[in-house]
């Protein structure tokens, strides 16, 4: 443990340091946290992060707009695809086209499949920090069929690079509604299994509830989005604030919380859910023909400007500001990244709670290393 | 069969052990070690007698014995836990002064 | 040397006992792990151990052979002889402990008048190695989890002991032997006079034996390994040993105290003898088994595997067609199919649950198990005396008891939220 | 030599060189190893007085109870402080000649008190049934100061509980 070890006895010292990470089952790849306990109780914490910086964003100088798409992909690795329809949006707002109708629906329902498949990976992993070693197992199961669709559809499970600038690359794949279907009506009754397993156990309450607890200004002072923000009960979401791709057309709800705990967390994560297999179920009955690309150039060149544009990914307001100089290659890119920004309630969330409660609150915080250091 | 006195002169030995040890150790925690050995070779005697005198007295008398040792280890580990934190050390010879 | 063999003669029958039941007892502890890697598979949607033998059913073999070749560690400025005996106080502590479990009337290794104080005290010598091992790898990680462990098993070992208590109101002896008689002469087990009792020393063993959902110590996700962190090879598999065994001992404590020991249920209902034979329809179904899985794979050397199984299985079936055998098996037959029920419960649980945090389990521990525990036994206490001394039927009366401390759980329950 | 003294012997040196070992180790851990070793033995020797049940407790209580609770606060307070330091106090060599004039007397006690202990023992079967001749003394005729010892332990426990209190 070296230099940031526990640096005095265990009785002898009012405050010891204690490192958690990078190198940390909990802390969910590389993230390390410079814990201050009186005893086993936190006071103070510091996130060091960084370990897994790529330049995501300077590479994007150096790339055209088409070829900086894969990247991007790379920053938040289990919502690949909510990330690439953040990107490909931003460029076409920057170009000032649209794609046509069918390539939004078909948008709409991978990132909405991509969104479920997130938060699976978060129910899962989470769980297993607070010891329930099951359910892990039980979402990689459902997980899998996500990924399956996504691979009959662009030949990738992970780091899809799904859309096109302009629309889609593919046309769907024959039986993709079927497919589609087949999930969200098995997903239904799965959902209930992980609520039957979690949602009424006693420890698991004692363990989440109270725990991590974020008030609604200072969730909005700290620039949380997402699930965290709606869990703290302001009922925020892109999807509805500004609509992008094809949401304006379907029904769905938002659900809020009201403690703002882990718990909340937790409901308003299962609840997305199960919106999101609402908004597949009508995307999938209604997607409308046509062309999947719309028609622009060979060569990506928009005009000297800026744009912002930023959608609801799976953790949060995930945004992109894109700088053009008129070349065939971004002046400047920048990512909002939500993980990042959420990371930052962590300080707020964790003080007063004991060390066991850390692990239970970067697992609720559901942050990815890859985005957070990009 | 083993005469009482053997028992008898196994618990005198042990006896002297720990008195050895609560006079000569610096460490407290040792000290209290040592008045476990002396309180057992009370034990050793008690048992001893009741065995020779047929009498159930002596096996209830080191039933309170070991009651007796774990209430002085309790307070005694306790106090050395607050001297610990008080004063960064439990040598016996260095805890000198009536008030601090 | 005529004088040697006097000396040893009355020793010479509980050896041979002893070496039997240690060699029975490795191969369960290793089937044990096994058993839950495959239980734990099947409730997770996977299958499990599958590579070496058929059903990975030669894994244990394989893994014991892996960690005896692996290299033994020891970290540098650990306390060096502490560290390597630590494991050993812990295997023998537990292992010790089984001399005085009564798997059938016609195999105990001893029977001793004070048997359940011992074979708790022996068994809680185990701690030793807990605290020691912690301790001696000069780790900041194995020293919190020894000392959370340690912390646990006092705190839990209370609660334990008054669940243990209020069978021996019922049973009026200490000899564990004398305890499942008790039962056989009643008629009934103790589980239905003390149900509450029984569940404290469930809840209770599961924090004695570091399991899920007390499993604080191997928090994984918190505390890396616990105690054993620094632990490699050799050494480490002695304590996973120590620990596997110590739940088939807890197992065995509750099988004695509460389900009747070595008796058939029923045991004495003439209607239910037919139950007697359920040995031969366990093995016959074994010996099915195998044939059938023998048959369905192509793969050579399972199916040799598989039929020496086979043949083994059909040849425990023609032996327990003797009577005599039937008879003798008997005894060892229910004790072990209820250590293995209990045991099952252990492995459910793991697959189940979450974790307690270390403020909850030491909460639950001092809070709610010990006082209700102890009222147990007070409430437990009265129904004997509404028995002997005011004429209550025997079973309404403890179960008056029972209710009252029924209604103290509650109360603290309700205190608590 | 009979079994019981075979054990006897067996016992009484492992209890001696354990007691000498403790009061001589540097390391306090090293110490409670060696006294619970020579508790232990203790216990083997109730055992062979055919105290069966006091043998019980000396291990649940003792070494169980009490020998963890050393451990803990040995592992929680010093951890390697003690290393390097002085084991002995000053005045280590007067308390040793002091002892050992003490045992030296109870040497000559002993020798001269010899015909008193010669009675004739009681039959080993004396005292059994032993746990329920002890729960009958315990709870008729000492039954005072059993509950006297009860409140003992009571103000033991809370004054451990405020001693240790963080503050």
């Amino acid at each position: 443990m070296g230099e940031f070890g526990i640096t005095q006895t265990v009785l002898g010292a009012d405050e010891i340091v204690l490192n958690m990470g990078p190198q940390h089952p909990a802390t969910h790849g590389v993230l390390r946290v410079k814990l201050k306990l009186d005893g086993e109780k936190v006071i103070g914490s510091e996130c060091i992060i960084g370990y897994l910086h790529r330049g995501v964003e300077k590479i994007g100088e150096n790339r055209s707009y088409m070829q900086f798409a894969p990247y991007v992909d790379r920053t938040d690795y289990v919502a690949a695809v909510s990330n690439g329809l953040g990107y490909v949006e931003a460029v076409e707002k920057l170009l000032g086209i649209e794609a046509p109708p069918r390539a939004r629906w078909v948008r709409t329902i991978l990132a909405e499949l991509q969104r479920i498949a997130s938060h699976l990976v978060w129910l899962g992993t989470h769980a297993l920090d607070i010891g329930a070693m099951t359910p892990v197992f039980y979402t990689f199961r459902e997980r899998e069929e996500i990924l399956k669709i996504f691979e009959r559809y662009c030949g990738a499970r992970l780091t899809t690079h799904a859309f096109r600038i302009g629309g889609l690359q593919y046309e769907i794949y024959d039986g993709f509604e079927e497919d589609v279907k087949t999930f969200c009506r098995d997903f239904a009754k799965r959902v209930g299994e992980y609520e039957e397993l979690l949602t009424g156990n006693r420890i698991w309450l004692q363990r989440t509830k109270k725990v991590g607890v974020l008030t609604p200004q200072q969730a909005i002072d700290l620039g949380a989005t997402g699930p965290i923000l709606r869990a703290s009960g302001v009922k925020w979401d892109i999807r509805k604030a500004f609509p992008y791709a094809a949401y304006e057309q379907f029904e769905f709800d938002i659900p809020v919380g009201e403690n703002g705990d882990t718990f909340d967390r937790y409901l308003v994560r299962m609840e997305e859910m199960r919106q999101a297999s609402r908004i597949i179920l009508q995307a999938v009955e209604s997607i409308p023909s046509g062309p999947v690309m719309a028609r622009i150039g060979k060569m990506i060149k928009p005009p000297p400007g800026e744009v912002y544009h930023s959608i609801e990914a799976p953790k949060g307001e995930l945004g992109y500001y894109i700088v053009s100089d008129g070349s065939t290659q971004p002046y400047r890119v920048r990512i909002r990244p939500p993980s990042f920004v959420n990371l930052q309630t962590f300080d707020t969330m964790v003080r007063g709670h004991l060390v066991a409660d850390v692990v239970a609150i970067i697992g609720t915080l559901d942050i990815i290393l890859g985005e957070v250091d990009r | 069969m083993i005469p009482t006195s053997h028992y008898l002169f196994l618990a005198a030995v042990l006896f002297t052990i720990g008195v050895i040890g609560v006079l000569t150790r610096r460490n407290l925690i040792i000290v209290l070690m040592s008045i476990e050995l002396i309180l057992n070779a009370v034990n050793i005697n008690l048992i001893a007698f009741s065995r020779q005198l047929a009498s159930v007295g002596g096996h209830v008398f080191a039933i309170f014995v070991i009651t007796d040792a774990a209430a002085e280890a309790a307070v005694g580990l306790g106090i050395l836990i607050a001297l610990f934190r008080n004063r960064d050390t439990i040598n016996a010879d260095e805890i000198d002064l009536l008030k601090w | 040397m005529a004088q040697l063999v006097d000396l040893l003669h009355p020793y010479l029958l509980a050896t041979i006992r002893v070496v039997v039941a240690f060699v029975i007892l490795s191969l369960i502890v290793a089937y044990l792990a096994y058993a839950e890697r495959k239980i734990l598979a099947k409730l997770q949607v996977r299958i499990g151990p599958m590579r070496v033998g058929p059903h990975g059913l030669l894994q244990p073999i394989a893994d014991v052979l892996k960690l005896l070749l692996k290299e033994d560690v020891v970290p540098a400025e650990a306390d060096k002889i502490v560290f390597l005996l630590a494991p050993i106080i812990s295997v023998v502590a537990v292992f010790a402990a089984f001399a005085l479990v009564p798997f059938a009337p016609n195999f105990i290794i001893t029977d001793v008048n004070v048997g359940i104080l011992f074979l708790v005290g022996v068994s809680s010598l185990g701690i030793f190695g807990i605290i020691l091992g912690g301790w001696a790898s000069n780790s900041h990680y194995s020293l919190l989890g020894a000392l959370r462990s340690t912390a646990q098993l006092v705190s839990y070992e209370v609660a334990l002991g008054f669940a243990i208590v209020s069978a021996l109101l019922l049973a009026s002896t200490l000899s564990m032997r004398g305890i499942v008689e008790a039962q056989a002469s009643r008629g009934i087990w103790f589980v239905f006079l003390q149900p509450v009792a029984f569940c404290i020393l469930f809840i209770a063993s599961i924090a004695e034996t570091n399991r899920n959902p007390f499993d604080l110590p191997e928090a994984e996700s918190e505390l890396v390994a616990g105690f054993h962190t620094e632990y490699s090879g050799f050494r480490f598999a002695l304590y996973f040993m120590a620990e596997y065994t110590a739940m088939i001992l807890v197992s065995c404590i509750a099988t004695v105290l509460f389900l009747g020991g070595w008796l058939r249920p029923f045991a004495n209902t003439a209607t239910f003898d037919f139950l007697d034979y359920t040995p031969i329809v366990v093995c016959a179904a074994a010996t099915a088994w195998c044939v059938v899985e023998a048959l369905r794979t192509n793969w050579r050397t399972q199916q040799f595997v598989l039929t020496l199984l086979a043949l083994g299985a059909a040849g425990m079936t023609l032996l327990l067609l003797v009577p005599a055998v039937l008879a003798a098996t008997q005894g060892v037959f229910w004790f072990l199919a209820k250590v293995f029920l209990f045991l099952f419960g252990f492995i459910w649980f793991r697959g189940t649950f979450p974790r307690y945090r270390f403020d909850q389990l030491m909460r639950i521990g001092w809070h709610f198990l010990i006082p209700v525990a102890i009222v147990n036994v007070i409430f437990c206490g009265i129904g004997l005396v509404l028995w002997q001394q005011h004429d209550w039927p025997y079973v309404p009366a403890l179960w008056v008891g029972n209710l009252g401390t029924l209604l103290v759980a509650v109360l603290l329950l309700g205190r608590r939220s | 030599m009979t079994f019981y003294q075979i054990t006897f012997y067996f016992f009484a040196t492992v209890m001696i060189l354990a007691a000498l070992l403790v009061i001589t180790r540097r390391n306090p851990v090293h110490s409670a190893i060696f006294l619970i070793v020579t508790l232990l033995c203790v216990a083997g020797l109730y055992l062979q007085l055919r105290a069966e049940f006091l043998a019980a407790v000396q291990i649940i209580l003792y070494i169980g109870g009490v020998m963890v609770l050393f451990l803990f606060v040995i592992v929680l307070v010093n951890l390697g402080v003690v290393v390097g330091q002085e084991r002995f106090n000053r005045q280590w060599w007067v308390a040793g000649i002091a002892a050992l004039a003490l045992l030296v007397e109870l040497g000559v006690a002993f020798y001269l008190g010899r015909e008193g202990l010669a009675l004739p023992t009681a039959p080993v079967e004396a005292l059994q049934p032993n746990t329920e001749r002890i729960g009958l003394a315990l709870y008729q005729n000492y039954m005072l100061p059993f509950e006297i010892a009860s409140l003992l332990l009571l103000v033991a426990m809370i004054g451990a509980v405020m001693m240790a209190k963080r503050r």
